[in-house]
């Protein structure tokens, strides 16, 4: 294992203070907790979001003025604990509520649902957006369904900029499960990530594989073929994404390449350009576009694409709303 | 007869020795169907459930359990924090004045509550749910516990991790099956001991 | 060779054309050169800068309001010609001129130099500012010089700011001349970058092996070592710069940790930690700190770390302005 | 006496023969020594000067010249574009009127006025020097040529990449110097054959 770090038990707490040193202006953490706060929490609901650790910037790089109001980072790969997360809604209500934005793993829902809980306890009102935009794994009752991937950042991005305009808890929840239906993501592996902890990979791929349907954390994806083109792999993941969409020559899309961590810019501009001209085909209009590492898993090679269908321009301009995070740029 | 705090005290102290010598095993099995990390988040929950269940001021086997509870659920972050964490919470609201069977019963609903399976899911409501019934007509036995944990090799995942396997989950034993018959071992030999 | 990419001689083109598509609010490039330009471009003086692909997002990411007029790109590793370069000079002339941004490499000096000429014959005004941060190498009459590597962010950004403000082409000359002595670096490399035409590592280190000073370029290093803990390499890295200055008590200092291309922002922040620990034994100020991605060499795993010494709050303020760029976050 | 206008395209064609005949053993020799792609732009280059000197219309040395250094400046990229390029360009100037020592000589000056290299800097100055030296005194032999190619071997790099390597860098034959060396024996070949 080649990494930059000290004691792997550490490295969540050591990032963390590394990311609050630098984004000092922006960001603070609760004492004692792992919980990373806006320090502009404005008359509005919040926004609270978070998981396992090892994505970033995912979460604690959106938290600021028009995105989150706070994240909550576990460890590596994993949920943080309802305890955690109730600090970060104590946080980040001002009596309007808190919305709740988890991406769909049974640990991450089982963990933030106890927090609502509990924070339903102390009065305080609280939704929550599942997201689930990996269409690696089908959906049916038969599994703990689809995960929560890439496609979490327009859910971050177009919620923070809901709440900055004042919408409700109410609104913002039957906004944000509107929009989640409408994002779509599938990722491509070419090596596997190492957990500091695990000090290996989580997986093995040859030197002349990849895998399509990899999830964040090494999740098993639907197909290990020999290393293909960046034009074979745009064919295949927008043919695998048009199969849950019905393109519309009049439809509105946003495009998401996301780096999973070890992949340069370079090749990530490089499979835009094929993506952009698979998508042509479809005659359909890219209203918004958005490349680089966004959630990560630590560093695997390899990206994701995101498709998301806008309901409207209003989603389009929530993107391009400027905001004052340390990652969304 | 209920629990006494003793006991309650001693049945999670030998919970915890069994969950840590069984570290590595239990993030073995994880790592077969899940991410492995099985072990290590239980580990972290018991030796926080050890230190919490120290305190000499506790004097109800509900206030032990209670810290039990915070502990897990405070300090495993998996998904087994949250739902070993319900179960004894819920246990312990009615541990001091129910038995055994009723209490344990009542971690099962809500292990049931909270992660929605069910029976034949491959998680560890297959280790509670027939160890409830086997409480109830008083026939729980070590030799039972491993044949139940042994019934969750055939199952398909159908919650948690594991499921994304689908088919590729059969042929494995369920990492949260098998850390939950620990807790039922260790209740065997440390609750009733001394009647 | 694990890339997404197609035919790796087109690897230029097709990323320029990706990277046009995903900025085409803020960029544009030229038709039939590698040249990116701002659509924005302001009555001021024109900020023109470039070298070899491979570093993405330098430097066609920082081409915008407030920073680049222009960026031109070279062939993987290598200088884009003068031709090239003219032609950036010419897109970025309002009459007031236009200053080259360089990093001090032979290639790079020579065809910018080339194109200065060009230009000044087609009676345009053109000063060159020369960076040269990287201090593993020494600078000397006997060597091409130090190199420049990421404190060039730097200055496209102060200088960015300066010329958006109205500063005349002399007066940012001598203020880029006087800021590219106050900026230093120095890198580390745990793997070697993969020139996509080259196909295999630019050189080789051993699984526990990490190498001080290696150039964006996999220029060789000043020592190779079995693999250290983030904190001493903090500490080598931190000794190496701190040869080059005197830290003043009361002087304030910025802080650049640029990730190479491959290695994790979780690994970043977990470095910036120690290097925050390390400097804090000098007293000195940090006034400012960035972390990311920002000048990479393809794949390669590694950061840098530059520190910059501020002659005042003005620089400190224009590295802080708000910039319309697809990169600078 | 000066060149014709054929000769000076026979010289730039056998040059780019040459050139494309050794692009993997310059490149190998950049790669010691620099970064491996002085081959590949040199290639580049000549194929581009090929393309431009292949024009009829084209009915001086000067403007054969000419256009082969523009090639070489908008192909190369490398350092060892804008040097070929200027000495091209510089030698264009005069070569209509002037004869080969003259011409060559009005090409190492402008390299050196570029590259701000001297002799022994280990760079193509040091084929460019010598063998404006020998064509001065009429002895300029294949041979000669490649002697000054292997006196470049124990130099230590002072400009240009190959500068980072100090001492590392002696030992090698330097890449500039080696294409140089194939541009004049590729003159001894074309110019001057029918005299
Ligand atoms: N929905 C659920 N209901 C009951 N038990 C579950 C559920 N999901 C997972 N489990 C149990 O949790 C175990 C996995 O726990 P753990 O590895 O600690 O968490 P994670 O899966 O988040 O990494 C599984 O083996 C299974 O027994
Ligand atoms: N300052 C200089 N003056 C003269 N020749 C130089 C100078 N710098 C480099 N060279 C020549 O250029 C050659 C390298 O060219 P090339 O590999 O094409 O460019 P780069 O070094 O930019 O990759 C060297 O072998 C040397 O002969
Ligand atoms: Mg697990
Ligand atoms: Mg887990
Ligand atoms: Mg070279
Ligand atoms: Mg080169």
């Amino acid at each position: 294992m080649k990494k930059i770090i000290n004691d792997s038990s550490r490295v969540v707490d050591e990032m963390i203070e590394g990311f609050c040193f630098a984004h000092q202006e922006l960001v603070k953490k609760i004492d004692d907790y792992r919980v990373i706060v806006s320090r502009d929490i404005e008359n509005q609901v919040g926004l609270v979001s978070g998981g396992g650790s090892g994505h970033e910037p995912a979460h604690a790089g959106f938290v600021g003025e028009g995105m989150l109001s706070a994240a909550v980072c576990g460890e590596v790969f994993s949920s943080p604990t309802p305890d955690q997360v109730l600090e970060g809604i104590k946080a980040s209500d001002n009596g309007q509520g808190v919305l709740l934005v988890v991406k769909n793993y049974t640990g991450d829902v089982l963990n933030f649902d106890m927090a609502k809980e509990l924070a339903e306890m102390e009065d305080i009102a609280v939704e929550t957006v599942l997201v689930d935009d990996d269409i690696a794994v089908e959906d049916s009752t038969y599994t703990a369904g689809k995960r929560g991937v890439a496609g979490t950042i327009f859910v971050h991005k177009i919620l923070g900029a809901y709440a900055r305009q004042g919408k409700t808890l109410k609104e913002l929840k039957e906004l944000g499960d509107d929009l989640v239906g409408r994002i779509k993501t599938i990722g491509v592996a070419l090596t596997a990530a190492t957990v500091p902890e695990v000090g290996k990979p989580g997986f093995n791929l040859k030197a002349d594989e990849l895998e399509y349907g990899v999830g964040i954390h090494g999740e098993p994806g639907y197909l290990r073929e020999t290393l293909k083109t960046s034009k074979d792999i745009a064919k295949e993941l927008v043919e695998k994404l048009s199969q849950s969409f019905t393109f519309k020559e009049d439809g509105q899309y946003g495009v998401l390449v996301n780096g999973l961590g070890a992949t340069p810019l370079m090749e990530q501009y490089v499979f835009l350009n094929d993506v952009k001209k698979e998508l042509a085909e479809s005659n359909m209009q890219i209203a918004y576009t958005k490349v680089g590492n966004y959630m990560t898993s630590l560093d695997m090679a390899g990206l994701s694409l995101t498709i998301i269908e806008f309901s409207g321009t209003t989603e389009i301009a929530a993107l391009n709303e400027e905001v004052t995070t340390p990652s969304w740029g | 007869m209920t629990l006494t705090t003793d006991e309650t005290r001693q049945w999670l102290l030998e919970f915890s020795k069994r969950i840590q010598e069984q570290k590595q095993y239990l993030s073995d099995l994880d790592q077969a169907i899940g991410d492995g990390d099985h072990g290590s988040n239980m580990a972290r929950g018991v030796t926080a459930v050890e230190d919490m269940i120290k305190d000499d001021s506790l004097t109800k086997p509900s206030e032990v359990m209670k810290k039990a509870a915070m502990a897990m659920i405070s300090k495993v972050g998996g998904a087994s924090g949250p739902l070993y964490g319900s179960a004894f919470l819920d246990m312990s609201k009615i541990i001091d004045e129910e038995s055994l069977p009723e209490v344990v019963e009542a971690g099962l609903n809500a292990i049931k509550k909270r992660g929605k399976a069910e029976l034949e899911d491959k998680t560890m409501v297959d280790m509670w749910g027939p160890v409830v019934e086997a409480l109830k007509t008083d026939t729980l036995t070590q030799a039972f516990i491993e044949e139940t944990m042994e019934a969750t090799k055939p199952l398909k995942a159908k919650k948690g991790r594991a499921s994304y396997l689908n088919e590729r989950s059969i042929g494995h034993l369920d990492p949260g099956a098998v850390s939950s018959g620990y807790l039922f071992i260790a209740m065997i030999e440390e609750v009733g001991k001394n009647d």
